[in-house]
């Protein structure tokens, strides 16, 4: 077949990207070598892990979903408008990925809790968030935003803008721009970023246990449960750390197929 | 007036103003970096002017003074820009069908029109490509259909016919004729012959400022500006069409060779030839060349290392040396002959 | 007057101690560092478990001070204790509440009221297996709408008000000063939590490593541990 | 003065971008709120806190340069070359994102530990890395790596290679290419990826306490000391996590000027 | 020789062979989409045949049979693409600076080397913008100097002069004519014009097929297919310049205006005319024409609705009307005269 080909990568770069992914490889092989195979599967299978696996699934994918809906508009925001006070609000967005995990579970409850800022409206509202499944979701959502934000800003900014003023000029409103412009041409940074927030919702813990708690089939997600396994029987700690892992490999590899460059 | 246009742009250097009738076919011509495709972008609403005003119809589309400045895709102006700039994910079809969809068009009627578009450009066969996958003259094809697509009040047009092959030109030149015919465009062009075939009115732009602007056949029969008289050399002739050749005013016959769509008897037409093409006779010679011009000489000017010989509404390129060998002067009476295989007769 | 280590060199001591620790710790290290002079103490604050997994991977501790017995347990059972575990400091139960209790807890038993928002510690976590063990001995069934994984959580929850009631240590209440207010209850006792302390193995400081855990377990230590609320082993 | 301006946006994408920067920010002002400012200054210019502030900006600046320095080489990979195991290669360098930070430290414990895969080879060497400084650089550049990968490769797929091949057609190396034309061509991608890479290190506990502990001047970074100041004094826990935010914004909006569209 | 080109790209439909010698410049002409940016993409190794051979002086760039695929930087091969693709973050001249450095001239050298190939093409004063702040012609002439400038062994040109003005062109076709002289070069063009003065050779496709190929006056004299029939319409005559006309080798002189530099007496020259300019008569007339060639007329052929008279080296192109109107026939003496206006003559 006749092939396209690209200017090709430096010879002398693989040796790095090899050491990179050693480095992240690495340590993942040493877990499974930890691993107590004989009872793994009982392990893994408990009421209790299948309970905070299927948790974990449904808050992440809900968090991401969240992302997705306010992040894409943040990110399309950041970078497509100029605005005083831009520069800071761009840095004050990155927040959640600074602070502690711990510390923005706490940030979250003195917002959306009972005596938070928040607390009174949401009293009024008859709304209930503290210890509720929505809790997980909310400090899910507030850890991993930035991912999506920062990603997708970064490609639209490459991606430039020529293309959009062409769909003005022939007509297309800003929301068609969007939709069959915009959107479909950064569509591997969005990924990117959508991926990233996945996987950092997958992951969450601190803002989890301080802002949402930790009960069976409501709150404690597989990173919790994960934590207290550790506490009595460290080796069901690992082999359910080792499914969190293959779970969000087989998520991230379907919600991410090989998109053909362009 | 349709279309009225002032502005600067400090930043390239631009200060123009002018206007074009409902209908009328503006051809900006002028030297690269003149400020054309400035002129453009700011009627398009790409760019923004440092003052100035610019009103379609009714419409205003900026006025600077009154902080007016339509989005835009408000303005109901699509504009083919220099680079084709296809939209890279959507099939060659779905690119030309996009205006027609922008402006509520059905998503069956918009594959009708880009279909038909993509045919009249010469290009029906690419509708399921992608844009990576067409030629580059190609692309230029599918750029001038998706921006003809779009049927918007005000069409920009920068070179639509660059990167074309000799094969296409002529007949993507007799489409747009049609198309342009009764629409409002301003079209870019560095081809003489798109501006005096597709162009109502010429407006030649050097460094940022108007140097010529007039009536195309005008403008480029008696260049002032020094491009203007690069672009020029055609000698420009009104007549009636009588089958087989066009007669004048005066009674005269022209023959030619058609371009395009073959007039009918009685149709007016328009008989185009290049002064380098004229030979000056003092008898009137026997010969292949059909277009025998008895006239006297009014002018004679200097250009370049050429004479430029002018009598009536006709003139003639002959060099120093032959004006000195015929004795030419203002006043001699003298056959100018151009042979008909170099008079190009359109109809109007 | 322990003054052996005169040196001129100055010695690094470092105390691997529970979190819980840490208020208390620092203070007998600066004590400590004033006795020795010439000496450094230095902390290394983490959960019990943590910290076993650490000395046990090789990190330089001198001292291991747990929350619990069975970390240090697990310490014992890879032959990295330097002495016998011996315990310094118990903890017992409380109940906190928001200031002002405001669904008017009093006895262990108002836990289990309905409408009573109760937080408590996972059964896996010290604090947890306490609480069970208390609520089968004093015969109530608890419902906590969490069961967080540190007392930390539990009060965090408490002090925002998110919770209306939660089970934690005597010095955990003590610590949060008015933040919480604590209800002193009599069935704690049936759950004690000890709080062993011991030197390591390959420590290169074994003789101050044994000076900090005199310290701990004389009267000094004593002191400054019953002050933050902790009572005798 | 004139200015090119670009297709705009949907009015209506305002809303849920507002809504988006409000959930951030909220949570920041409650914690804002929450601060004891009279005691404010003590609290954070005691020496621990300023050793934990100078640990942490230390080892973050030396984790994002390792970063860069086997993430680019990765991201290049990953984007410009085709090999077979590539899209489970992509999945796996994602990992760091979704174990949990604890996991995540053990892992490195038991790659890097006296008992750990490494260990007896790094024994022989006579190098040390758990409990050190660099164990901390380590633990950052763990969860931090998938960042910067995972946006520059976005990046990189979104610019694609056009400019590359004729850069390759003037004769320049690979070498050449790469450092003069896809490098500067992707700024802005890597700028985003370093600055994620940045905050996430500046954030990072749960790898760190594992797999470095929490020694003081040497691995107790500013989220390790938070963590130990709540357990003492909640106050200073709030008061410190503020600093952190603080220091992290004029760090990235110091490190990522508002770059003029191209 | 120089390059050996062999190739079949299958999803492009392209199967092609052809060779250039060491310092000869062929054209590659044909209509868009016939395979000609497929070709300079398969030279410059951006693009992998599915089978072919690609042989530059003694080095292998390709050859699917052997394996050998050398990568695109060692092949010592410039492109200058159909779009300029300007290096957006590089200013003007460092674009036309990469090249050199590439090839390791040190900075000052590539700097000075860039200055002075913006200056030939007229884009001395670019130097310090971005390419985002040039004009579309202007970007062309940077993307030309660019090419250029990184002074390869095989210089791949698409379709240079596109997007030019009026103004700019002859003095970039003279530019372009020293520099390709004495280099080996591979241009796509769509200009007559361009084949005729640039190129010694040129090879015409259509539809991925080789359909003429043959030194470029002949080809373009006497077309053999129809897109060449198209491009051609150009008499040849090769001479020796005396200072104000040109004679030829059988003694009768041909005036005309010089294009490009003056050349001296004695120099080789060729004199280009249209056979459309060439007008058919009896007897020699007296008049400004002042190239007269008495010949026989040896051939007559229909060319569409024209027909076109050979006589000796010449053609001309006249109406049926015209043919008899004088009778023409086989064997008829006959003068062949044209404009001196319509000569251009050019130093070889
Ligand atoms: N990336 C691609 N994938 C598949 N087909 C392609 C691709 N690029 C071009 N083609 C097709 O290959 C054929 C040859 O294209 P090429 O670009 O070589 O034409 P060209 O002779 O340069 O035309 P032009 O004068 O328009 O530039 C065309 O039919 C085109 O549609
Ligand atoms: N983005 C820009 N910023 C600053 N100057 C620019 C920019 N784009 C173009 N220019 C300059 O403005 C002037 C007008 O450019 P414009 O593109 O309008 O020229 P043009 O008449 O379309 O030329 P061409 O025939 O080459 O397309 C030129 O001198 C050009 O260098
Ligand atoms: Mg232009
Ligand atoms: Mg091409």
């Amino acid at each position: 077949m006749s092939r396209t080909r690209t200017a090709g990568l430096p010879g002398w770069l693989y040796a790095p990207a090899a050491l990179g992914a050693a480095f992240v490889l690495l340590p993942l092989v040493a877990i499974v070598a930890k691993v107590d195979w004989a009872n793994f599967l009982d392990l893994i299978t408990s009421e209790s892990s299948r309970a905070a696996l299927a948790l974990s699934l449904r808050t992440s994918a809900a968090s991401t979903a969240l992302c997705v809906l306010i992040g894409v508009p943040m990110a399309l925001v950041l970078a497509r408008t100029t605005f005083p006070g831009q520069r800071i609000l761009r840095s004050l967005v990155l927040l959640p990925l600074v602070l502690p995990p711990v510390v923005g579970g706490l940030a979250l409850l003195y917002t959306f809790g009972r005596r938070g800022l928040l607390g009174h409206t949401l009293e009024v509202l008859d709304i209930r968030i503290a210890f509720s499944t929505i809790a997980v979701v909310l400090a899910q959502t507030f850890v991993s935003l930035p991912f999506l934000v920062v990603s997708l800003e970064g490609s639209l900014r490459t991606a430039g803008d020529r293309y959009e003023t062409v769909a003005a000029s022939l007509g297309a409103r800003p929301t068609t721009v969007l939709r069959r412009i915009t959107l479909p041409l950064v569509l591997p940074g969005l990924l990117a970023g959508a991926v990233l927030s996945f996987a950092r919702a997958m992951g969450e813990f601190g803002a989890t246990i301080t802002f949402a708690g930790s009960l069976q089939g409501v709150t404690r997600t597989l990173p919790l449960e994960i934590y207290l396994q550790r506490e009595s029987d460290p080796d069901a700690a690992v082999a359910l750390a080792l499914v969190l892992v293959v779970v969000a490999v087989l998520v991230i590899a379907w919600l991410r197929p090989e998109r053909a460059a362009r | 007036m349709s279309l009225e246009f002032t502005a600067t742009v400090a930043d390239r250097g631009l200060e123009v103003a002018f206007e074009v009738a409902t209908g009328e076919t503006l051809a900006l011509l002028g030297p690269n970096g003149a400020g054309k495709s400035t002129v453009l972008s700011v009627i398009a609403g790409l760019l923004r002017p440092d003052t100035g005003r610019v009103v379609l119809d009714d419409r205003t589309l900026v006025a600077t003074d009154e902080r007016v400045d339509l989005a835009p895709h408000l303005r109901e102006v699509a504009l083919l820009a220099q680079e084709p700039l296809l939209f890279p994910h959507l099939s060659v079809r779905e690119n030309v069908a996009f205006g027609p969809r922008s402006r509520g068009r059905s998503r069956t009627e918009a594959r009708a029109a880009a279909d038909a578009w993509l045919d009249r450009v010469g290009a029906a066969e690419l509708g399921d490509r992608k844009p990576g996958e067409v030629s580059g003259g190609q692309a230029q094809r599918i750029a001038v259909a998706r921006a003809l697509a779009a049927e918007p009040h005000l069409l920009l047009l920068d070179e639509p016919m660059a990167a074309l092959d000799v094969a296409v030109t002529p007949a993507l030149r007799q489409t747009l004729r049609q198309v342009l015919a009764d629409r409002t465009t301003v079209l870019v062009t560095h081809d003489v012959l798109d501006a005096l075939l597709l162009a109502d009115r010429v407006l030649v732009i050097d460094e940022g400022r108007v140097v010529e602007e007039g009536r195309s056949g005008e403008v480029l029969a008696q260049p002032r500006s020094a491009f203007a008289a690069r672009l020029a050399g055609l000698n420009l002739l009104h007549g009636t069409w009588r089958g087989d050749h066009a007669v004048l005013p005066d009674g005269s016959q022209v023959h030619g060779i058609v371009a395009g769509p073959e007039p009918a008897v009685g149709d007016l037409v328009v008989a185009t030839f290049r002064p380098h093409a004229v030979a000056v006779y003092l008898e009137r010679p026997v010969g292949s060349p059909r277009n025998v011009f008895a006239t006297t000489i009014d002018d004679l000017e200097p250009l370049g290392d050429l004479i430029r010989v002018r009598a009536g509404q006709l003139s003639a390129d002959v060099t120093a040396h032959s004006v000195a060998a015929l004795d030419l002067v203002l006043g001699t009476a003298a056959q100018l002959t151009v042979k008909a295989t170099e008079v190009a007769i359109y109809r109007l | 007057g322990s003054d052996d280590s005169g040196s001129t060199k100055e010695k690094t001591l470092t105390v691997f101690a529970a979190a819980s620790l840490t208020g208390t710790f620092t203070e007998l290290g600066k004590k400590f560092e004033a006795d020795h002079p010439g000496v450094k103490v230095t902390f290394n604050f983490a959960g019990s478990s943590d910290l076993v997994s650490q000395i046990t991977e090789g990190a330089p501790a001198d001292v291991f001070a747990s929350a619990d017995t069975k970390n240090m347990d697990k310490l014992a059972a890879a032959d990295l204790d330097g002495q016998e575990p011996e315990n310094f400091a118990s903890n017992t139960l409380e109940i906190v509440t928001p200031p002002g209790n405001p669904e008017k807890i009093a006895t262990f038993a108002d836990l289990a009221r309905k409408g009573v928002d109760l937080v408590i510690c996972a059964p896996e976590v010290p604090c947890g297996s306490a609480a069970r063990t208390v609520a089968s001995s004093a015969g109530v069934t608890l419902k906590p709408v969490s069961e967080e994984q540190s007392v930390k959580d539990v009060l965090a929850k408490v002090a925002a008000g998110e919770a209306e009631a939660g089970l934690v240590y005597v010095t955990d209440v003590k610590a949060a000063g008015d933040t919480v207010d604590g209800i002193v209850f009599p069935e704690s006792s049936s759950a004690v939590n000890l709080y062993p302390i011991t030197t390591v193995k390959d420590s290169k400081n074994a003789d101050l490593a044994a000076a900090f855990v005199q310290l701990v377990l004389g009267s000094v230590g004593q002191g400054v541990l019953s002050a933050a609320g902790f009572a005798r082993p």
